[in-house]
């Protein structure tokens, strides 16, 4: 009965304000971090960072196939998923400054995105490691038979993690309802796809092995991706049955921070060609080319955003470090 | 009061457990429709039905990483290992998300949840089956770490081990499940982080907890009759949270402390106590603090070899002995 | 290009003299196993004990398959395969005793037997562990520029591990010369299949995730399974692919010891049926319809097995106990 | 002499090795068309080859076990791990597998294979990239455990652990990855199990490897400046086999010691040097020996609160002057 299928783009079936919102998201994340780029370049955040540029579609895709009880859980590429989820753009720029206020109260950092009142299970540096725990998520759910849907990110190179392999066989001998969406940037690292995986087509991957229906979608279009995640949560929400999702994208920054854009690993002329692909771009020119709305009405959104990152970012500047004894909190729970 | 088995003792806790509480099922290797490999949760798929008593494939890491995030929405797990030999491959899950998933979440989750199952050697199993790996648990901050003595103790931590909102890693004994003593009927529950005084000499504190307390009565035994010294004996019952003072005291009085714990020697679990008493009540000591461990060897499979690589009463009396400057 | 198929039984390519030696080889892993049950019976062997009656003909086809340079590994219940390397018997039955002579000195008893010289290596007690191990000799062997296949037994339940996902992508990703063996006796333990794992039909989990070939056998059927292991290996030696096998067989004994042949799990009925399917008469009936050699004569052949087992048992519980002083030796190598 | 940083120390090691021995790869994510995820192994895949420098999926525990069958048939496989942190994920192949296939095979087998990249914290990386996990390691027997604290000591100790027959874990540090140092042009070999002092005090014995080295030193200095106070100090270099007799002959003179490890408390390489140290040597102490390690929590991402979770100088300043009886 699996199968793999492509979803081919349409129209979409969402009202259009509901578009404009999807529109303010990917800028929301877009600004958001181009600001956080400065910020790390000025000294102010440190560790790991790795932004989610270029892939904006898939978790604003994502927060508008899903209700929000719905699960989200992610990797350490998790800036975005918050922020759709509409978390505070403050709390998350405190977090990267190690700010009390921050989502993980200073403690997590880039990699460590939670924000569970919003049903975003973070943000996990251990590269494989959330699959396991979204897989107990939708058990969870199963079991109080709730029709709550769980969506499990992480990145192409995370498939050939063993607990990949574990998790998906449990999901579907048990039936649970979870997505498992592969962001498929094309790159684990310096490492491209076909040098990790013996399998590229990875829809491909799932069905044999774990009779789970594998999909395709071009990730750089909102429209498509949205659809075809709509379909698999409400086949989870519906059967109890786990989908596979290859969202093919790609990250128009280095893999980290310290990591530059193009290196030995991939070419400026692949770089400026996927960017011809931006995704914000696709939805715009979607916009105009179904007369919905207009180029100078959606500059002056993102100017709106802009003051919104930037007022967002002062506060988070402005507001105080942990308390030092603050370290010793949250180890152990009453 | 009825005398039970050690497994039944566990198996009651998880059942009354279970009863009281909607939330907890027991997921792992053969816990159900072969009634657990070593019968610990014998009868308890009949009464319970296979929705809370789930046989999962042999997947430890990610089993147990389902267990996690199952806790984190709200569940509260108890997670068989089938043996704690096994929960090597699961240690980055116990490690990085169980133990570490409220920190740095900023204390927005909790992970209530039992890692269980039996640790330590049990016989002619070789040294892939033969590990106590306890002081990689207790070493890791976030975990809590139970390791029961008695049918008694372990029907009553484990109780409190599913009550706990933290994740617990609840480490039995092979060997100790056929062991029998009395469990009462009402309903008890012993508090984690509480060490106890099992037995009262004044000569020489004996610090263990787990199999080898039973190793230290019986050499506290044959030093009582041998020799005429008598042990302290202090059985720790949890090693994370861990509670010192029942030793600090005892050794104020005996000036003297023996170790004894079954894993290897570096790094353990006696390499820390050995420590804490060291720092702790070095005044008291009137000798040097001695660990017994088992040998650091891997554990061989010929009987010979493994009784010479283990812990026994008769090197537990000589560790007191020479603690106590007797000569042999 | 990966296809499923499942290989037909046929006449034996073999020729006459060979098979006899299958033969022989298929009673010695059934007296010598029979023996060591009545020996674990009187206490003389402790620890875990997995026999293999039943799924005979799956080492016996290899043996012939492989050549003697290529590689054998396997998991716990590992008595067959050094036996059909040519393994003495004594040793082998002195391992289990805990002796000197013993195949692993005493130290590794009966889930760890290993014949280096003979290119069995071991005898592996984690579930999947030996998988990720016999990649790596696969690995040196390409690396080398030699021509020697590794072969990699493991039980169908090993499956769900990581391991055997992580190996399956390495060996496939840098075409190494291993073939995957699963001997899939339908059990786990206590845990038949179906229950553990989302896809039965083991042989089409590897195509689609890994692109490697995947063959199911009737490894009842000695003379099918040596057909199918010889092309594997001939794959795996000219052209450095590694394969997957679903050898599906039968474990006529409990799990271990320890474990009844009949329970909860499965019932008796079964076994019973299955029993008609036993490899050694499988193939004495081959042997019959092709005219190849006498029952009568077989029989002899069988008393003289028999007394080989007997022979080296003996042999074996004369031998001294390992002294006390080599459990420190083997821990390291100058 | 030329001043090298560490890294080039260490790929200066594998380089040399490699000419020598065509037995020899190197294997980990990103090794080699990356150069390497902190650029150790840069140019060794342009220099050897993608046959011998082998970028590998993210699979640490089954490369890591790829590389035990691969040293097991005769090759000498190094395999790096991005950090230790992920091989957690590698303990049931590194504890199970490399550490045990010799004796479980009765001597038959050797494992000569390298585990090697950078352990413990760097900076605001939190919990689960900032773990110190050396105590697993040397718990295990089986497993060599080389800590080098320098760029000459890190090539000359990766150049003998390449060379040992053992599978050796070789914990390096991402923050010492710039630091630069005199390495000799000439071929130099360390031997591992030797411990070496590189500090004459005589008031203090202070007892580290790896980075915690150099905040003994920068300790060791401000005492010396600021109180007078003159520390012996002894790097183990390697931690398994261990070296304590530099360790005995610096107290039986100081008459006290501290013990710096990065790593959290309990369990740790602390604990089993303080426990050695009172069963060797215990009259020769006049205070209790002292550990400074990492807080015992998991790492926090903010500054403020990673440093003060941290083992500092002043820590370990604190520390001295409470075994010598100073008031601060
Ligand atoms: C177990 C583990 N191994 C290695 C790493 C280091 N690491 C972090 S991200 C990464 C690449 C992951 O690539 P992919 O899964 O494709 O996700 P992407 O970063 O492209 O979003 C690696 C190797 C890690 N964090 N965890
Ligand atoms: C990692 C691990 N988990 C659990 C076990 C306990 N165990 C030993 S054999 C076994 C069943 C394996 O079944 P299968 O792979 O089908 O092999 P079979 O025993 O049928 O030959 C289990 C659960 C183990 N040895 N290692
Ligand atoms: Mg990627
Ligand atoms: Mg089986």
């Amino acid at each position: 009965m699996a199968t793999t299928s492509i979803a081919p783009a349409t129209a979409s079936s969402l009202p259009k304000e509901e578009l404009l919102q999807a529109y303010r998201e990917m800028l929301l994340i877009r600004r958001f971090e181009e600001r956080m780029a400065q910020m790390y370049q000025q000294g102010k955040i440190g560790g790991f960072c790795h932004l989610y540029i270029g892939q904006e579609a898939v978790a604003v895709a994502a927060q508008h196939a899903l209700r929000p009880d719905d699960y989200m859980i992610t990797s350490y590429r998790d800036h975005a998923h918050p922020l759709v989820r509409g978390t505070d753009p403050m709390r998350c720029a405190a977090e990267l400054f190690g700010k009390e206020a921050g989502v993980a109260r200073g403690k997590g950092g880039s990699m460590h995105f939670f924000d569970v009142e919003r049903n975003m299970y973070g943000g996990h540096g251990i590269v494989g490691g959330q699959i396991p725990v979204a897989t107990g998520m939708a058990f969870a759910s199963k079991y109080r038979e709730e029709d709550r849907v769980t969506m499990c990110f992480f990145g192409e190179a995370a498939m050939n993690q063993g607990t990949f392999h574990e998790s998906l066989n449990m999901a579907s001998l048990w039936g649970l309802p979870v997505i498992y969406v592969c962001e498929n940037n094309q790159y684990g690292m310096g490492t491209a796809l076909e040098r990790a995986s013996a399998v590229t087509d990875l829809s491909r991957r799932t069905a044999g092995a774990y009779n789970i229906e594998g999909y395709a979608v071009d990730a750089m279009d909102f429209f498509a991706t949205y659809e075809l995640f709509k379909k698999c949560a409400d086949k989870a929400r519906q059967e109890n049955r786990p989908t596979f999702i290859d969202a093919i994208c790609y990250r128009f920054r280095g893999h980290s921070m310290s990591d530059p854009v193009h290196s030995h690993y991939r070419t400026k002329e692949e770089v400026e060609e996927m960017r011809k692909k931006d995704p914000i771009r696709v939805m715009v020119r979607h916009f105009d080319e179904n007369g919905l709305y207009e180029e100078a009405f959606l500059k002056d959104v993102d100017k709106e955003v802009k003051e919104h990152v930037n007022d967002a970012v002062k506060r988070a500047v402005e507001s105080p470090d942990p308390g030092l004894e603050t370290r010793w909190e949250d180890v152990y729970t009453d | 009061m009825p005398v039970i088995e050690f497994r039944e003792a566990l198996n009651q806790a998880m059942c009354e457990e279970m009863e009281r509480d909607e939330s907890i099922f027991l997921m792992g290797e053969e816990v159900g429709l072969y009634n657990g490999a070593y019968k610990v949760s014998k009868g308890m798929m009949d009464r319970f039905g296979a929705r809370r008593v789930v046989d999962s494939p042999i997947t430890e890491n990610s089993f147990v990483g389902l267990g996690v995030g199952a806790a984190n929405v709200g569940l509260r797990p108890i997670i068989e290992v089938m043996t704690f030999n096994f929960a090597i491959i699961a240690l980055d899950q116990i490690i990085n998300n169980a133990a570490k998933m409220r920190y740095m979440s900023g204390g927005q989750l909790k992970t209530p949840m039992v890692i269980r199952g039996p640790g330590g050697a049990a016989h002619n199993l070789a040294c892939q089956h033969s590990q106590a790996i306890e002081s990689f648990l207790v070493h890791t901050p976030g975990l809590k770490v139970v390791t029961p003595s008695t049918p008694y103790e372990g029907k009553g931590l484990l109780k409190s081990a599913i009550r706990d909102d933290n994740p617990v890693c609840f480490i039995e004994s092979e060997v100790m499940y056929g062991m029998k003593g009395e469990v009462p009927e009402e309903e008890y529950l012993i508090p984690l982080g509480v060490s106890n005084k099992i037995r009262d000499g004044g000569d020489c504190t004996l610090v263990s907890y787990s199999k080898m307390i039973h190793v230290c009565m019986e050499a506290a035994q044959k030093l009582s009759e041998g020799d005429g010294v008598e042990c302290d004996i202090i059985d720790l019952r949890t090693l994370r949270p861990l509670d010192m003072n029942p030793v600090y005291e005892s050794i104020a009085k005996t000036n003297r402390v023996v170790i004894v714990t079954e894993a290897w020697p570096m790094c353990s679990m006696a390499s820390e106590i050995s420590s804490l008493v060291a720092e702790h009540v070095f005044d008291d000591l009137d000798a040097p603090p001695a660990r017994v461990s088992s040998e650091d060897i891997p554990r061989p499979y010929a009987s010979n070899l493994e009784h010479a690589a283990s812990v026994t009463p008769e090197k537990v009396v000589q560790a007191v002995k020479k603690v106590c400057y007797l000569a042999d």
